[in-house]
This record gives C-alpha cells, structure tokens and sequence, in this order.
C-alpha cells in the first residue's frame, strides 16, 4: 500500500487569515525570525494497487475536483516515501 | 395553486426546519426534498438551507455539491429554476460553480452570530423583488465560513451587473470582499445569501420579520408568472 | 498471548492480574472474585473496574444523592425520575421534557476544545436516549483567574469546542454561566446541560427485555478513544504530569452525531426499539451491562462482530472504549431489517452484535470462545457504596468570622461611581457576549429567550404556543462560606430566574463538582451541600429529575470550592408572554422587589473591590421565593410588568445596569429615604427582583404585591440615556457599556 | 529566505472525522482505490536568515508548543526544497 500525499494551499493572492494569526501569535510569544506563515490543508491517501501514472492522474483529478477549490486554492501531488524528521 | 418550494436536506443540514417554517409563512406551499434524490418533485423553486451539511468537513458545501440532488438543482438553475442558497447554501452554489467566488474562513477566525445590518442593493432579483432597492433590514448571521471572495475582475463584474445583492452595514462580520452578503447569477434566479432571512420572520423568535421578503417575493415572482 | 477466556480464568486462579493500576481496591477486587466465584478475566476485570470507578458508580456520593428521592415533594408532573438517563417532566398537552447537566471537567483541562466538544456529545446522546429531540443547549463554565496565561488556552478552546459541537448539531445554545475564580485554575469545570422534548408515549428506557431481541450497536466506529479514560480520567486526582503520561482523549464527530439523532428520531417515531442506550463513560461496558441489569434477562454478545476503526483493538479494549457518537438499541427481530434501512439512509453504521437471553448472565464471546460471565446488576447498579468519613474543616468558623463589614465602603457620588464601573467591567459582572456569540441561538427557530436573559426560553408548540424555560446558576464562593446555605442559594437563584421570565418552575437537574471524596473537608461540603439542595427542593416543590457528580476536582491538595450547580426547568403556557430583561420604554416605573439587606458575605463587590471571600452567605428564605416567583408569573401572565430582572451577583446595580443595556433605556433611580446607597445599590439579598412596570398597570401591580405581602419598593423611572441614582451619580449608558463589554475580548483576544 | 513546512497529523490511534468524510465521499463520487484519507494541517513558514539547526530547533519548538496539539497531533518538520508537481 503506498501513500499519496496532496498538499492544498490558498492562492497567494488570497488573504489567509489562519496563517496570519498563527504569525502574529509568534511574535507575540517572542518566536523571531518567521516572517510569514501560510496554513494549508494536507491530505494522506493510502492508495491500493500500485501507484502508477494512471493512479496519480486520478488523484490530480480527485485533488481538482473535490479536495482543493481551485478559484482559491492550489495543491500538489506527490507520493511519499517515508522520510520525516 | 400557489407556490411549491422546495428545501433540501443534505446530511448534517440544520436549518431546514426553519426554511420549510419560513416558506409556509410567506404563504407558499414547502416542500421537503431530500439529498440522494434526483426527484425535485415539481417544485417552482429550491431553498438550499444553513447548516453544517457533511460536518463542513473538507470545505463548506464541497460534499454535498455533489449530492444527486445537486446534479438536478444545477440543471434546472440554468434553465432558470429559482434557487436560494442560505448560508451553507451559499457555500454549496459557490462549490457548485452556480455563482462565482468562494467563501472562506471568518478573518476574526470565529464562529459569529448576530444580528446584522443589510442593504438590500438588487431588488430586481427572484429573491428580492419584495424589497426595494437600498432597503435596510436586520437579521441573524451566524457563520464561521462567511468571508466571500473573489478576484478583483470577479467583483468588479459584480458590481457592474449588480449583481451583489446585499451587502453588510456599520459592521463586516467576517471579513467579506466589499461587505458583499449576498450575490446572485447573471440571470437573477440564483441567489446566494450568507445572512440568515429564514430566522427573522417571526417577531418571537426573530431579532426582526424583515427576512420575510426573501421568500414573498418568490412567491410573487411565481404567481405573476 | 493466549485469550483470557472464563474458562482459562477458571483454571488459573493465581495468574496476577492488574487490578490496583485498573483503579480497583483490594476489597473491590476481593468482592469481583467472590460475585465470579473465581478471578475475573481480563475483559470482566476492564468491565468492573469501570463501572465501579468513582466517575460510574457514585461510590462516594449514592448515600447522600439518595436524599433527593427522600425527600422529593410530591409531584404529579414527573413521569421518570432519577435513575434513567435522565428524568421527565409532564408539561402538559401530552408533552414531556426531558433535561440534565452533566461535567466534563477533567478532559477539558486536558484538550479544552475536544474536552468541552465531547461533553455536549455526551449530554445530547442522554437525552436523546430518553426518546426526546434534544432542543437546545446550555453551558456552565468555570475557569482560573481571567488574567492567567493559562485561562488563555483553556476558555478559547473550551469556548470553540462547545460552539464547535453544538452548532454543528443544529441545536441553540440558550444560556449558561461563565465564571473566573483562581480556584478553578488547574480545574476548570465545563459542565453541559440538553433540554429534550418528546410526547408523553414516546418515553424510552434502557433496558434489554424480550428473548431474542436484538442488541444493534449503531453510530461511530470503535476505536482506542479515551480507554481507561473514565476511571483514569475522571476517578483520580488530576496532577498534570506532562504529555507523556497524558491519557487518550476523545475526538469528537458533531456531523456524526446529527446524523445519529436523525436517524433516531426515525426508529422511535416507527416505534422499532424495546430499549435503549446511548454509550458514554465506560462504552460498551456500561451499555451492555445496564441495558442488562435493568431488563428481565440476560444479554449475549458477539464482541468481535462489533466494527472498529483500529482492528488492533483488544476485547478488553473494545469493552472500555470511549469512542463517541455511539448508541445501543434492543430492537425485536421482526423490526431489524426496517432499523437497519433507516440507519441506511442517514449513513449509520449499525450492527447486530447480540440478542437478549432467558438467562440471567451478561455473556460475551470473542470469535466463539466466553470472555465474560457475569450477573449485569453487580456490574451496573450494584457497585461499591461508601461512607466516607466527613468532617466540618477545622477552618470553617475562621472563614465565617472573617466578616466583610470590616471592609472599606465607597462613600460619596464619586466613589460610589468608580465601584459600579468597576463591578461591571469585572471578569465575572462583564459581558459574556464574546463568548456566547460565538454560539447559534437561532437554529431551529424556537428559541424565545436566549443569553443574557434570566433563562433561557423555547417554544415546544407552534399552535399553541406551550414553551418551556431553564435556568442554571451556582456560587461556589458563597458555598465555600456555607455548603449548606450555598446549594439553596444557587437553587433559588435558578429558580428564581425562571420566574423572572414568566415560567412556572417544575423540576431540577444539578451537577455537583466537588474536590476530592477521600478529603473528610471535601465530603462534608458534599453533604451538606446535598443536603441543603434537597431540602430546598421540597421546600420549592420541585424536585431532583437527575444530575451528574463530578468529583475529585482539586490540584495537590487544594480543592475547587464547592460548585453545586443548580439547573431548573419551567414551563409557560404562552409564550408570547414571556418577561425579558431589557428596559424597553421610557416612562415605566421601576420596582424593587423584596428585601434589601446588609449582605455583603461572598458578594461580588467583596471580591471585586477587596479580593475578599469571608463571612456568610446571604440568608436563605424559601417561602419568600415562592411568593416572589409567583408574583412574577402572575405579573407576566397578567400584562402588568414589561421586563424584570432578577437581583444575584453585583446586586441591584449590576441588574439594573444589564436592563439598561439591554433595553438601551436609562434609569432615574431614588434611593428611598433612610436607606444606604451603598447597601441598596451593592447587597446581594436573595428574594429580590427588579422590575419594570407600565403606568397604567401601577396600581393593579401594587395592590397584588400589597395583598400578598410582598414588599415592592418604587425606586425610580425609566428615563433618559444614563444611569442615574440621584444626588449620588450619572453614568451614561455609553460610558457603561464599554466597561461592560471591553472586558473579556481585551482578556482573551 | 527559506521555506520550512511543518506537516501535523492527528495521531493514528485519534479519530479523524475529516479525513473519514473525504474518504467516504471518494467512494460515492466513484473514485475507487483509496482505502483510507487522513487530513491534516500543512504550516508554510518563511524563515529569516539561515536554517541552521539552530533554527530548526527553534521551529521544532514552535510546532511543539504551538503549532501542534500534540496531545492529539503528531508533527514532522522539514526543509522545502522547492520540488513541487
Ligand atoms: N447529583 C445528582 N443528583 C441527582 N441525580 C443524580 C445526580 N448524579 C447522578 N444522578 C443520577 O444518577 C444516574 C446515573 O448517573 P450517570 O452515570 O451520570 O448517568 P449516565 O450513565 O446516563 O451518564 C442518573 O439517573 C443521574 O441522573
Ligand atoms: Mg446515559
């Protein structure tokens, strides 16, 4: 089983006041040297069969249509591969 | 005869109660129509109510959008149903791509209710014709997904065609591009409202009953026709 | 590893099993061994030390709650009393309703938002297992001091997590309480109150009747939510020791949990179950052996068929797991197939898991093999009672003689002035509307009072307008000062409160949040406590339906003070009558009701002005109560006051500040001669009202006072933009509603 | 200025209703081979001068303290190198 990760931001354009906050809240409890923070949305699909060519475009295709919003919001697909700190 | 409209409910839809409650108070006839449904029963027109359908989770409205219903709701909008978007219906015309722009989360980031201010700006609309134009009224909003956007083109579109139809007074509850509460498609059937008319219509239960409008102009709309 | 079947345990009595870490004492396990007649299995083990947790059997507390059957008044209007769910009440027209608060302290301390989320899941799924539709909600909280950092984490998420799970239900949150008090720091309280309303023949019970019947388990998943949660969590003294040691907490799933009581709405309007449960503490543990013990036969239950969301799940696991938005159903077989379409529809998970027996033994299998044998009654209702030992503190009578008379009056208009600024900008006398604006008061479209109105206020019937009222209020200071004393204070206040409105109390539910029963000081407060609410429930006439204790609430060795919190339940006959607060016209006069005197024990300006808690409580007169009340129902039912407002906390300047406010009315106030400004204006007298009376009315309204005996003192006019005591002070109304409001946002924000 | 991305999960063992509702959604838009979706939260942080480890402890703290509820949520911190499909 192989996992797929879609990553879902807001546009840059587009104010996102959940970074926002999250980035003044830092300064306020004295943590320098963010200058900005942008929160998304990261979905972990676990994926049956094998993840080829086929089964990333349908998920291009399930993270165009159903989990970003794409008048706002922009994702990446990329299969994961278990490195994490 | 007079008017069938029709209330949806998806999954985790809350104020449908009150929709159905509004519409027989303007003195149409409701109608209860139910998600997984391709029926829409012959109704003349759709309330897609406030809630929280499918938890909110993912997006406000993305599930749901998908509903059979919906397949149904967005054939018939084209071919100018009339269909009001409360709130979560809002959300869900919006995901649906029945009116343009999105509706994100609160700027303050809280859920809010309130009583709120309105100008009525288009009362040329299905929804609104029992306004007149510049007509302020009061009733609740609660949201926690209220911020309406869109890109600059978007609303300066909107606004050339009037097509914002209300908009919010002395206080932007959430942080909407323009104080936009409301917007309608381009051929005025379709109206999506984040303030909440269904619940001022009694002067129990209601800061005010001028959320009425919403729904005897539909009625009026329909039996002109 | 081998499964501990009855079997294994039968031969193999020496194997050690961890019943200390489980919670249990030595004597409870000695007495599990004798009940079995042999050790118990790991999965009986996990059943019994649940249920017999501090937090599921009442252990510490039955001796005493047993005074509010003992003592109930006769009442022709309760249909179902302490020991369900929770109780019913007949409202008249063939309705019922149904109400309980319960706590959810300690997991909130641990994960505010999930913590005070899960409290409304829990509540909402005890009424609705009674048959009702929930209708509305409410909130007690507590909290540490307003400026602690740490206030800062837990109010925000508490505050989302309530909003965050009612909201989402669709269910308005109609009141509550919200209290700052550095008692509460390391031991916030949330407690959660649901109303319900259902006709009188769709009362449902939990319990498992009829051979062959089914037990259908439907809702959530299973999951490793909260195991051991119940008795770690709400049993033993809470010291944090940092987030490795820190339990599993429940997540809760408010969309689940609406479709939950959609969907069961539908089985009981089709009348599909014989009995049912919702699963709260002790999961399937508690369900299973309640819904047994309170049948006529036994249970059997297929536990591996139950459907999990981690399939590593122990059957000790699954027994105790906490996972929420999960009910029980004892549906006949002929019924299940129809059970099982509208769970469909409402995308339910349900499933069979087992069927009432002609035994008289709660059995469960894993994969075919008997995991559980035991008798329901010795798991459920038949847990330890104790007597714990209790004693009046030793520092009780220096509390009580540390009068507040001694403490620095304000003298003059000016300082007088300063005082009321203060009092209302103060953490508890603020507005709360930062946070009661964060909840949906107008879902479902009934909701006819709601925040800050004395109670809150719900219309059953459409036609004809029937309505029902509630109201919860307790003062842990002032029963801190008087245990006794305090619980009847905080009753009166809610009852009280619900007069206010123009509703006929009926019934009460409390939730008693108490330190530690192991502490003699604690379990004599608890007593008497107990003992003062039930005595004040008979004096009142209304008694306790169910309630909710919640004990252990101390850090170290400090505990909170004693919060008995009092919830009580009206009903009006038509609602279009209600009283609000709010001063809404110029021109009306307005009364004092009741008796003013020099009581300053526990007082808000005690605390406000000099940070002092000594002395004692205000006096206690029941009978005045009930003449005030009545005075006010008739004075709502017969057109003769616009507004009243009830005189607790702040006294009658804070009262007449809120109806200001809220009315957006001034008010000329003369102090009556020979009175002390100061006294009327501060004191906080129980048995007192403010209202506002429309001229024409004058004479009819005191002519009924008069005949009744009720002292009614007219103290002023509603007038101008200001509030305005003569000769003493001005405040604009401006002026007042900045320090009222910019308190709590400047505090959390 | 580097970007570092500070991915929180909810812990395996904690139910993730959102991640349920995707998943079920999935099923009924057609979208086959998914067997399971978790959500979570994906933190963008621009970050002031070099990302050293001394930084990166520093972030660490901030997802730790703050950006994680790690009574319930797990985190990984990481530097982004701008690879992106
Ligand atoms: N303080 C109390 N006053 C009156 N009844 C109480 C009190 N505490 C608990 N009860 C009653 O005892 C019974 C068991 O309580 P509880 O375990 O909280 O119910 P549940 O299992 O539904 O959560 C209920 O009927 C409840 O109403
Ligand atoms: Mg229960």
């Amino acid at each position: 089983m192989a996992r797929v990760v879609v990553d879902v931001m807001l546009k840059p354009e587009i104010l996102d006041p959940q970074g926002q906050a999250v980035s003044r809240a830092l300064v306020r409890l004295g943590f320098d040297g963010i200058s900005d923070v942008r929160q998304g949305k990261r979905f972990e699909l676990e994926v049956e069969g094998p993840v080829d060519d086929d089964a990333l475009g349908r998920i291009h295709k399930i993270a165009e249509s159903f989990l970003a919003n794409t008048v706002i919001e922009d994702f990446t697909v990329r299969v994961e591969n278990g490195d994490a700190s | 005869m007079t008017a069938r409209i029709g209330v949806v409910t998806f999954p985790g839809s809350l104020d449908d109660r009150d929709a159905l409650r509004a519409v027989r108070l303007a003195g149409a006839e409701p109608v209860a129509l139910w998600h997984r449904e391709k029926d829409l029963q012959q109704v003349d027109g759709v309330v897609l109510p406030g809630g929280f359908s499918y938890g909110d989770y993912l997006r406000c409205g993305a599930i749901s959008r998908f509903s059979p219903i919906m397949e149904m709701i967005i054939e018939g909008a084209k071919e100018g149903l009339p269909v009001l978007g409360i709130c979560n219906g809002f959300q869900i015309l919006c995901e649906s791509h029945l009116l343009p722009g999105a509706l994100t989360r609160n700027d303050h980031l809280h859920f809010i209710c309130r009583d709120q201010k309105l100008r009525v700006e288009n009362n040329s609309t299905a929804w609104t014709s029992s306004y007149e134009k510049g007509q302020e009224i009061t009733v609740p909003l609660k949201n926690g997904e209220g911020g309406y956007i869109a890109d600059e083109r978007t609303l300066d579109m909107l606004e050339a065609e009037g097509r914002v139809v209300a908009r919010y007074l002395e206080l932007n509850p959430n942080g909407s591009r323009r104080d936009i509460a409301g917007v309608s498609n381009a051929a005025g059937n379709v109206v999506g409202l984040m303030p909440h008319p269904e619940h001022a219509v009694e002067p129990l239960t209601g800061p005010t009953t001028e959320g009425l409008g919403f729904f005897t102009s539909i009625l009026k709309q329909l039996v002109n026709v | 590893m081998i499964l501990d079947t009855t079997e294994h345990a039968a031969k193999t009595p020496d194997t050690p099993l961890p019943w200390a870490e489980l919670g249990l004492k030595p004597d409870e396990y000695e007495r599990v061994v004798e009940i079995l007649g042999r050790r118990p299995t790991g999965a009986e083990l996990a059943m019994y030390s649940v249920m017999w947790s501090e937090h599921c059997s009442y252990k510490s507390s039955k001796v005493h709650l047993r005074q509010f059957g003992e003592k109930a008044p006769a009442s022709d209007t309760m249909l179902v009393g302490i020991g369900e769910n929770a109780g019913v009440v007949d409202v008249g027209q063939g309705y019922a309703v149904t109400f309980k608060i319960e706590s959810h302290n300690h997991p909130s301390y641990i994960e505010p938002y999930q913590g005070a989320a899960t409290g409304v899941g829990g509540i909402v799924r005890d009424i609705l297992a009674m048959g009702a539709r929930p209708v509305a909600v409410m909130d007690p909280l507590r909290f540490g001091a307003a400026d602690h950092p740490d206030t800062r984490r837990v109010l925000p998420g508490v505050v989302a997590g309530i909003g965050g799970y009612g909201n989402c239900l669709g269910l308005p949150n109609i009141g509550g309480e919200v209290v700052f008090d550095p008692c509460y720091q390391g031991n916030p309280l949330v407690n959660a109150l649901c109303v319900g309303v259902m006709r009188h023949e769709d009362i449902h019970l939990a319990k498992a009747s009829g051979t062959g019947n089914k037990v259908i388990l439907y809702g959530a998943r299973t999951g490793g939510d909260g195991i051991g949660g119940v008795s770690v969590l709400a049993s033993e003294t809470f010291d944090s020791t940092g987030p490795a040691k820190r339990p599993a907490v429940q997540v809760g799933d408010p969309f689940q949990e609406k479709l939950l009581i959609e969907c069961t709405l539908e089985v009981f309007a089709e009348k599909l179950v014989v009995g049912i449960q919702d699963l709260g503490g002790a999961g399937l543990s508690c369900a299973t052996s309640e819904l047994a013990s309170a049948g006529s036969g036994g249970m059997r239950v297929e536990l591996d068929t139950v459907p999990l969301r981690d399939s590593s799940l122990s059957p000790e696991e699954i027994l105790m797991s906490e996972s929420q938005e999960r009910m029980c159903a004892i549906v006949e077989p002929g019924h299940v197939d129809r059970f099982m379409e509208i769970c469909e529809k409402w995308d339910v998970i349900a499933t069979v898991i087992g069927e009432v027996t002609d035994g008289e033994r709660l059995e469960i299998y894993w994969h075919g093999e008997q995991i559980v044998d035991v008798p329901p009654r010795t798991v459920a209702h038949e847990g330890p009672v104790y007597q714990r030992p209790y004693a009046r503190p030793d520092w009780q009578d220096a509390l009580q003689a540390d009068d507040p008379s001694k403490l620095a009056r304000p003298a003059g208009g000016d300082e007088l002035r300063a005082a009321v600024l203060a009092l209302v900008s103060s953490p508890n006398q603020a507005s709360k509307a930062w946070i009661t604006g964060q909840y949906d008061r107008y879902v479902l479209g009934n909701t006819v009072l709601a925040q800050p109105e004395d109670s809150g206020m719900i219309r059953i019937d459409e036609e004809t307008n029937l309505g029902v009222a509630v109201a919860t209020d307790g003062n842990g200071r002032f029963a801190k000062l008087d245990p006794y004393t305090g619980a009847q204070l905080a009753l009166a206040e809610a009852f009280r409160n619900v007069a206010a409105t123009g509703a006929r109390p009926l019934a009460v539910s409390d939730c008693l949040n108490f330190g530690s029963p192991e502490d003699p000081a604690v379990m004599w407060q608890f007593a008497e406590a107990t003992r003062g609410l039930a005595d004040g429930c008979l004096a009142l006439g209304t008694p306790v339906t169910g309630g909710n204790v919640s004990l252990y609430n101390q850090t170290g060795d400090t505990a909170i003070h004693p919060t008995p919190v009092v919830a009580v339940l009206g009903v009006i006959d038509d609602v279009t009558r209600r009283t609000p607060i709010a001063f809404a016209e110029q021109g009306q006069l307005v009364y004092l009701l009741g008796e003013t005197r020099d009581e300053f024990g526990g007082s808000a300006w005690a605390q406000v002005a000099h940070d002092h808690l000594g002395g004692l409580p205000p006096a206690v007169d029941l009978e005045r109560e009930k003449l005030l009340a009545e005075i006010l129902i008739s004075g709502s039912r017969d057109g003769m006051i616009d507004a009243a407002h009830d005189l607790s906390d702040g006294g009658l300047v804070q009262a007449l500040a809120e109806s200001c406010l809220r009315g957006g009315n001034g008010a000329r106030i003369v102090v009556p001669d020979g009175v002390d400004a100061f006294t009327l204006l501060f004191s906080e007298s129980a048995g007192r009202a403010v209202v506002a009376v429309p001229r024409s009315e004058e004479l009819r309204f005191t002519d009924m006072c008069g005949a009744r005996g009720l002292p009614a003192t007219r103290i002023g006019v509603v007038d101008g933009d200001a509030l305005d005591v003569q000769g003493e002070f001005t405040l604009p109304l401006t002026e007042l509603l900045a320090a009222h409001e910019a308190t709590l946002p400047a505090i959390i924000a």
